[in-house]
């Protein structure tokens, strides 16, 4: 059995030759790649069920008083982000390689690489310090894929990186901050020393887990820190950007249930509300408002990709709700609904990515009727805004409807109509991205050069369609391999295959989906029973037979497309002229005034910096009567 | 062994004025002599470290406290090694010499400095510590205005009357304390310092810390910073930002043991320290020029060290001299590649480096590690120190200094990797990599920072020792004075 | 079939109301054969999809309301499944007449789903109050609670709440002043413009059995469900009516202002009915 | 006899640091440099100077033991040092203003401009 150490290893070399010697043979090295994703796939089903498997690295390193061995802890938490992990990439390597044609970045492959071996590092480190290493990785080598080489995409990767070094500092100084209390970097040992300290003298262990936490909501695009998601997606690599939404948001998620999450929920005994610790009860609210704003955003988006990372930024939102509920129930609803989101906004971005490959677009004003030209494409869409938009027979609505069965247990009323609202809001955006995409007409231009796209591009979204469909129906197939990890969140409830368990009811996904079948199957029996049909060009209806040249009628004009929502933005315009992107630019206006006026006191020659260093001196002498 | 340790500061002294009768000689001869003193020196000095003895030379037999001793422990030795091992690579691989100012003087010069450099370390008189510093300034005075430039000028006057009242001020605090302790022996006055009256002894470290925060570059000492960082020769900003900050950094490190005598001073050395972070930070984060960049970074770094001296405990001592050595080492990094993207584009201002990972991948690869490794990223060598001191801040319960670095690092990975960004994007252009053979120290260096960043424990052992030495200050006096006595 | 009736039923009240005598009650059933006999015009397969896909969800969301306590399959009525599976048919209405071309249709979805993430709010805020109460998210149970005579029947236990359910099954059924979606004057009968003959047909269906579902779910919520089919057949006919009846008299809404009325007053009466329940 | 060495030698040295912060001129401030160089020498030789002690040369003449009070010698040697370093910085600093005269026509430290391209 090879270990997880030399995995990680092999990654790194990997990256290194690939950056060195493979720059010019970029098949070749989606190759490697594609090769790479599939052996850890394959290393880490082996490693499944063996919990407590563990490997210590021959270093040894010093960190202050603390002597430790780094080592790596096979756990079900971090083995099955792992393994979604890799096998995501997996997927997402084939439809690379068939992306790479065109004007495309060499310096994705090395990049991923490095980004994977990172996330291996963190999802399976025993102790914080390669925890930090692996988590500060990911920034730096995120920027680089993101910004691709583009001179106008670096604003929006340096704003992802910025919230990354954000996120890696509080992380650190909150690492510190256990070191010195508890004398060790294991995660696990000091999770339980945690757990008892937050139960005695909880004010000892609030600043900690605050900072924890809010480094880790940064990486998850939670509500004040959600403004790196839709640049950095609309930057990235079109074939980067599954990556970013389905994998790199959870990060945080992994994060919060690694250590915050067990901690709350167990140990936590501050001020309650509701039944709930303050603290959980807050970040619960913070998740929902996350959602709320991420959906307020959305409607007024106009670029597929941004409007995609809303939604990404909106369901990290349900899973930040559900999983700081603390309930068995609201913890497998949120990590439920993490792995049905990868899945399904993998497959979406696979779309986007598609129609960037074929008509190199993003903004939804400039499409329009690409359904006619690429069918399995926009099957794969409308599969997944499905899922997205949590309608029933796919695998979108298990977990939001656990959620809600969460929500509704722990009787937190007011959560749930928020939820709904950022539910329902989700369906209108998702719409719009289906009509302005794919419906409605098609261009002109786009009717003569787009059609679907190659083969390669196509299995990745056919085995997303299966998986998005077989586990809306069968979520046990997901659920039944999560049992070990439920367990450590303390459930022990063995799961079916086709029936989730709730709170306040029961579903059984099998049957309804029967249903919904059957009821197709009598509408179909319906439609094909009647009479015969009769196709017309779309064009030919709106003049009444006459010919639409002459009344200057052209596809282009009749596509409604631009302000698709337009009341409703209105509704919200008082939200939206108050956003806080803008205050993160004034900040940094402000910080680089300051930083001239600084640059003022160097360049100015005048004495008076003398003068400065004579008030320093008054200060030494003066503080000898303090 | 004690005629090496000698033999550190004579040699370049030696090769100095050598170099005078070469004057006419090919470029080759000078370089040849500064790299074999330079890699003489780094040799015998990581030698002498890794026999991890203590050595203690009285020189001209007057024995200490009375006469001037060098000592050569595992704190000085870990520094002389590091400038050493930097002297040689400017001295070898393009630095003095091989710039504009092609002339003989300025390899003399460099010298000079190199031993007054190693001269400033391994010195166990604080007076002594005084001559080798106003030598290496006064050669560095002329190093940068040799650069030949408005700014160069700008920068040297700015830099002399800094310097000249930063070091009268220090001498001042010199008397004061001969006066009062009778001696001018560090271990000697470690160990009488505590005869001195509070004030008194308030106001002479404070006049004496003037000359050590001019050399680290603290505000308001740094006045002179941005413009010297430009307009020195390309050498000589390596020496300014990787030997004469490391000096520095030395200095207050080898003090600390007196300093921490007075409480109160370290109180009001913390905010300074903060202050000149934050200001040297956000100067450079609106910096367009890229040496005035490095050169406020430089002053940031140095602020850093001063802090996580600062916090003090083992640790922070530990970070402190991580920081420094990762310093060091990045810094000459960033210069070298700096420098060797002006031979290629013609231009030091960094938004024209725009695509320059085209045409020198490896210069651009190299910049960002280093520039990672500033910044404390994660796989670098800075990652280290950075750890350690955020480590030594939360246990010496200093939680808005914390604050402070973490946001400032924050700002310090944005500008650096907006530049780093910038060699990345694409662009057409003509501009063809001149000058590459600067790139070969900066390789070596990187490959060190990268091993230590993945393997840190290769040299935590080597400073552990630095650290012993530094920290344990009556052990150290003891040695000193006993060794002869 | 029943809604089918509904919809004749409902256009003589209008008619009445009218002053005009109005259609037989049969008319809407003649009115489907008559179109699905006919030739149709279609633009492309998606069209097909989508209104297959829609009469096909609405109909599996109407399997699951449990009418007066029956079931198909002992699924209690799960109420979330309901409210997605009827998005479902939504989803494919929508697609199916964006697929159409025509931009009046799109524009009067993108009008639906505004009303929609309108009128889902209140509804779920009710939905809520009786989970709470029953502790089951089943229209069964629910149900279930009010046997026991008419004063057990949640409107007279929970009047304000039924107003402002009233309120928000007016949007959904997209009756006035909530029919901004159809809006015959203005984007020529909405997502409707475009289709024909069996299309049309399927639509008329997808109608009657969306306005089918909507009257049980409130039956159930509001009426104690039924004894028996005629009686809670005629327990939706009642919603239905009132319904009708308000539909006759008033003018339309704009969107944005019927989105903010829902978000106004029936949500605060529902709020004020939490309080009430909960403070006692 | 101390109090007023010291007071004259601290009093120079203040000048000198206000020389240097008020002046523009570059000679000027060249000037004030050596003033208070010149202060804190005479600081250092009162340091080491005591009232009626002996020179402290040891001739053939004068074979006393230690206990002969002496002026401490050190000082002496310190400030000798001291003044050689500081007319070592005046001629540097004197040709580098020569220089800077030449170069700008100027004796003051003009701010160069704020965005100076490309030059060094």
């Amino acid at each position: 059995m090879i270990s997880i150490g030399a995995m990680i290893i092999l990654a790194v070399v990997l990256a290194l030759i690939t950056r060195v010697f493979l720059m010019k043979h970029k098949l070749l090295s989606w190759v490697l790649f594609s090769a790479y994703t599939a052996f850890s796939v394959f290393v880490l089903l082996k490693l499944y069920g063996n919990w407590n498997y563990f490997e210590t690295m021959n270093l040894s390193y010093l960190v202050g008083r603390i002597n430790m061995r780094p080592g790596f802890l096979n756990k079900p938490l971090g083995w099955f982000f792992s393994f979604f992990v890799m096998a995501m990439s997996f997927l997402n390597s084939f439809f690379s390689m068939g992306f790479s044609k065109s004007s495309h970045s060499r310096n994705i492959v090395p990049h991923w690489l490095m980004i994977l071996a990172a996330s291996l590092t963190v999802f399976f480190t025993k102790d914080w310090l390669l925890f930090i290493i692996g988590w500060e990785t990911l920034g730096w080598a995120s920027f680089f894929i993101i910004m691709g080489g583009k001179q106008k995409k670096y604003k929006d990767s340096m704003s992802y990186y910025f919230f990354s070094l954000v996120s890696g500092m509080l992380l650190i100084a909150a690492v510190w901050m256990i070191g010195i209390k508890f004398r060790t970097l294991n995660i696990h040992t000091t999770t339980r020393s945690m757990i008892i300290l937050a139960k005695n003298t909880p004010w000892q262990a609030f600043p900690t887990l605050l900072m924890l936490t809010l480094s880790f909501l940064i990486k998850s695009g939670a509500y004040p820190f959600h403004i790196w998601a839709p640049r950095a997606h609309k930057s990235a690599p079109a074939d980067f950007s599954p990556f970013i939404s389905g994998i790199m948001i959870k990060f945080g998620i992994f994060g919060l249930l690694l250590y915050v999450i067990p901690i709350v929920s167990k140990g936590y005994a501050g001020y309650s509300i509701f039944g709930m610790p303050v603290f959980a009860w807050v970040f619960s609210w913070l998740g929902i408002i996350t959602s709320a704003i991420a959906t307020v955003l959305a409607f007024s988006e106009n670029d597929a990709k941004r409007l995609m990372a809303y939604s990404s930024v909106a369901n990290a939102g349900y899973i930040i709700t559900a999983i700081f509920l603390g309930t068995a129930l609201g913890i497998k609803g949120g990590l439920l609904h993490a792995f049905n989101h990868m899945i399904f906004k993998a497959v979406i971005f696979m779309t986007i990515a598609a129609v960037v490959y074929r008509t190199g677009e993003t903004d939804m004003n400039k499409m329009g009727g690409l359904a006619y030209k690429m069918p399995i494409t926009f099957m794969t869409f409308l599969l997944g805004i499905i899922a997205a938009a949590g309608i029933a027979p796919m695998n979108g609505f298990v977990s939001k409807w656990m959620i809600y069965q969460a929500l509704l247990g722990q009787k937190h009323y007011f959560m749930t109509v928020a939820m709904f609202f950022a539910s329902t809001g989700a369906f209108l955006y998702l719409y719009r991205a289906l009509h302005a995409i794919f419906l409605g007409q098609i261009r002109e231009v786009h009717e003569r050069e787009v059609k679907e796209v190659p083969f390669l591009m196509q299995i990745p979204m056919w085995i997303g369609m299966i998986l998005m469909f077989g586990l809306g129906v069968f979520p046990g197939y997901l659920l039944r391999p999560m049992m070990p990890l439920m367990k450590t969140f303390g459930s022990s409830i063995s799961e079916s295959l086709n029936v989730v368990q709730g709170s306040v009811g029961s579903l059984n996904t099998l049957f309804s989906t029967v249903i919904f079948i059957l009821g197709v199957v009598i509408a179909a029996a319906i439609f094909f029973l009647s009479a015969k049909t009769h196709k017309t060009p779309m064009m030919d209806n709106y003049t009444s037979g006459e010919d639409p040249e002459e009344w200057n009628v052209t596809p282009n004009k009749y596509q409604f497309s631009y302000g698709f929502y337009e009341p409703i933005t209105k509704m919200f315009s008082w939200a939206l002229k108050r956003s806080v992107d803008k205050a993160y630019f004034k900040a940094s206006y402000i910080l680089k005034i300051i930083g001239r006026e600084i640059n003022m006191i160097f360049t100015d020659h005048n004495n008076w910096g003398y003068a400065a260093l004579l008030g320093l001196l008054a200060m030494i002498i003066g503080g000898l009567f303090l | 062994m004690n005629t090496y340790l000698t033999l550190l500061i004579i040699l370049p002294v030696f090769a100095a004025f050598l170099m005078y009768f070469f004057r006419k000689a090919d470029n080759w001869v000078n370089i040849a002599i500064m790299s074999f003193v330079t890699l003489f020196g780094t040799v015998s000095s990581l030698v002498m470290l890794f026999s991890q003895g203590m050595e203690v030379v009285a020189l001209g037999g007057w024995k200490p406290p009375y006469g001037i001793v060098l000592v050569g422990d595992q704190l000085s030795l870990i520094f002389v090694a590091l400038i050493y091992l930097i002297a040689y690579l400017i001295a070898q691989f393009g630095g003095i010499e091989r710039t504009k100012t092609n002339d003989h003087k300025s390899g003399a010069l460099f010298m000079l400095l190199t031993a007054a450099a190693a001269g400033m370390i391994l010195t166990g008189d604080l007076f002594n510590f005084f001559v080798f510093m106003e030598l290496a300034a006064i050669s560095s005075y002329v190093l940068i205005a040799k650069g030949g430039c408005r700014s160069s000028y700008t920068g040297a006057l700015k830099y002399i009357f800094t310097g000249g009242l930063a070091s009268m001020l220090m001498l001042l605090g010199i008397g004061i304390l001969y006066n009062t302790t009778g001696t001018l022996n560090i271990a000697h006055l470690m160990v009488r310092i505590g005869l001195v009256g509070d004030s008194l002894r308030w106001l002479a470290l404070g006049l004496v810390l003037c000359g050590i925060l001019l050399k680290m570059e603290v505000f308001p000492f740094n006045l002179w910073v941005p413009e010297s960082y430009k307009g020195a020769p390309a050498g000589m900003k390596i020496v300014l930002g990787s030997i004469l900050s490391t000096v520095g950094g030395y200095a207050l490190i080898r003090l600390y043991p007196i300093l921490i005598q007075n409480p109160g001073l370290i109180k009001m050395l913390l905010p300074l320290a903060l202050l000149s972070l934050i200001l040297a930070e956000l100067a450079a984060y609106r910096e367009k020029h890229i040496n005035r960049l490095l050169g406020y970074s430089s002053a940031g770094q140095m602020a850093l060290v001063m802090l996580a001296i600062l916090f003090g405990g083992r640790i922070g001592i530990y970070a402190a001299i991580f920081i420094v050595i990762a310093h060091a080492m990045a810094k000459a990094v960033l210069f070298f590649v700096g420098a060797h993207f002006k031979e290629s584009t013609g231009s030091s201002m960094w938004e024209s480096y725009r695509g320059l990972s085209k045409i020198s991948p490896i210069g651009a690869a190299l910049f960002t590690i280093a520039a990672l490794s500033l910044t404390g990223i994660p796989g670098m060598m800075g990652f280290w120190g950075k750890l350690s001191m955020i480590g030594a801040g939360l246990a010496s319960a200093k939680y808005f200094s914390i604050a402070i670095i973490l946001i400032i690092t924050i700002v310090e990975g944005v500008y650096f990797l907006r530049i780093s960004g910038t060699l990345y994007q694409s662009t057409e252009s003509d501009v063809k990599a001149k000058a590459s053979y600067l790139l070969i120290p900066a390789v070596i260096l990187v490959l060190i920072i990268v091993l230590v960043g993945f393997w840190p424990g290769c040299i935590s052992k080597i400073i552990n020792g630095g650290v012993s030495a530094a920290e344990r200050s009556s052990e150290y006096a003891k040695l000193v004075l006993d060794y002869l006595l | 079939m029943v809604g089918l009736l509904f919809i004749g039923l409902g256009r003589i009240i209008t008619a009445r109301v009218q002053r005009r005598i109005g259609p037989p009650f049969y008319q809407q059933f003649i009115d489907v054969i008559k179109l699905l006999a006919r030739e149709s015009i279609w633009h492309h397969w998606i069209m097909t999809l989508g209104s297959i896909m829609a009469l096909g969800g609405l109909i599996a969301t109407m399997v699951h309301v449990p009418v007066a306590g029956w079931l198909p399959y002992d699924s209690g009525g799960p109420i979330f499944l309901i409210l997605y599976l009827a998005t479902i048919g939504y989803l494919g209405m929508a697609m199916g007449v964006s697929a159409s071309g025509n931009p009046n249709a799109p524009l009067g979805i993108g009008r639906a789903l505004s009303l929609m993430l309108g009128y889902e709010i209140p509804f779920a805020a009710i939905l809520i109050l009786f989970i709470s109460l029953t502790g089951s998210s089943s229209l069964t149970e629910i149900a279930a609670m009010q046997t026991g005579g008419f004063l057990s029947w949640n409107i007279v236990k929970f009047p304000l709440a039924f107003i402002a359910a009233e309120i928000t099954v007016q949007a959904m059924m997209a009756e006035k002043p909530f029919d901004q979606m159809i809006a015959p004057s203005e984007i020529a009968s909405g997502p409707l413009v475009e289709l024909g003959g069996k299309f049309l047909g399927l639509g008329m269906i997808q109608m009657a059995v969306a306005i089918y579902f909507e009257t049980a779910i409130m039956v159930n919520l509001f009426f104690g469900g039924g004894a028996n089919i005629f009686t809670f057949t005629l327990k939706q006919f009642g919603v239905y009516t009132i319904a009708i009846l308000i539909n006759s008299v008033m003018p339309r809404y704009k969107i944005e202002n019927a989105v903010r009325y829902i978000w106004t007053v029936p949500l605060a009466l529902i709020i004020i009915q939490m309080l009430i329940v909960f403070l006692r | 006899m101390f109090t007023i060495l010291y007071t004259i030698s601290l009093v120079l040295a203040l000048i000198g640091i206000f020389g240097m912060i008020s002046q523009k001129n570059l000679i000027k401030i060249l000037i004030s440099l050596n003033i208070l160089e010149t202060g804190v020498n005479l600081f250092l030789v009162t340091a080491g100077w005591s009232a009626e002690a002996k020179v402290p040369i040891i001739t053939g003449k004068l074979g006393l033991p230690a206990a002969v009070n002496f002026v401490d010698p050190l000082p002496q040697a310190l400030v000798l040092t001291s003044i050689v370093i500081g007319l070592g910085i005046t001629a540097v600093a004197l040709a580098l203003i020569l220089r800077y005269y030449r170069k700008t026509g100027s004796l003051t430290l003009e701010p160069s401009e704020f965005q100076a391209g490309g030059e060094r």
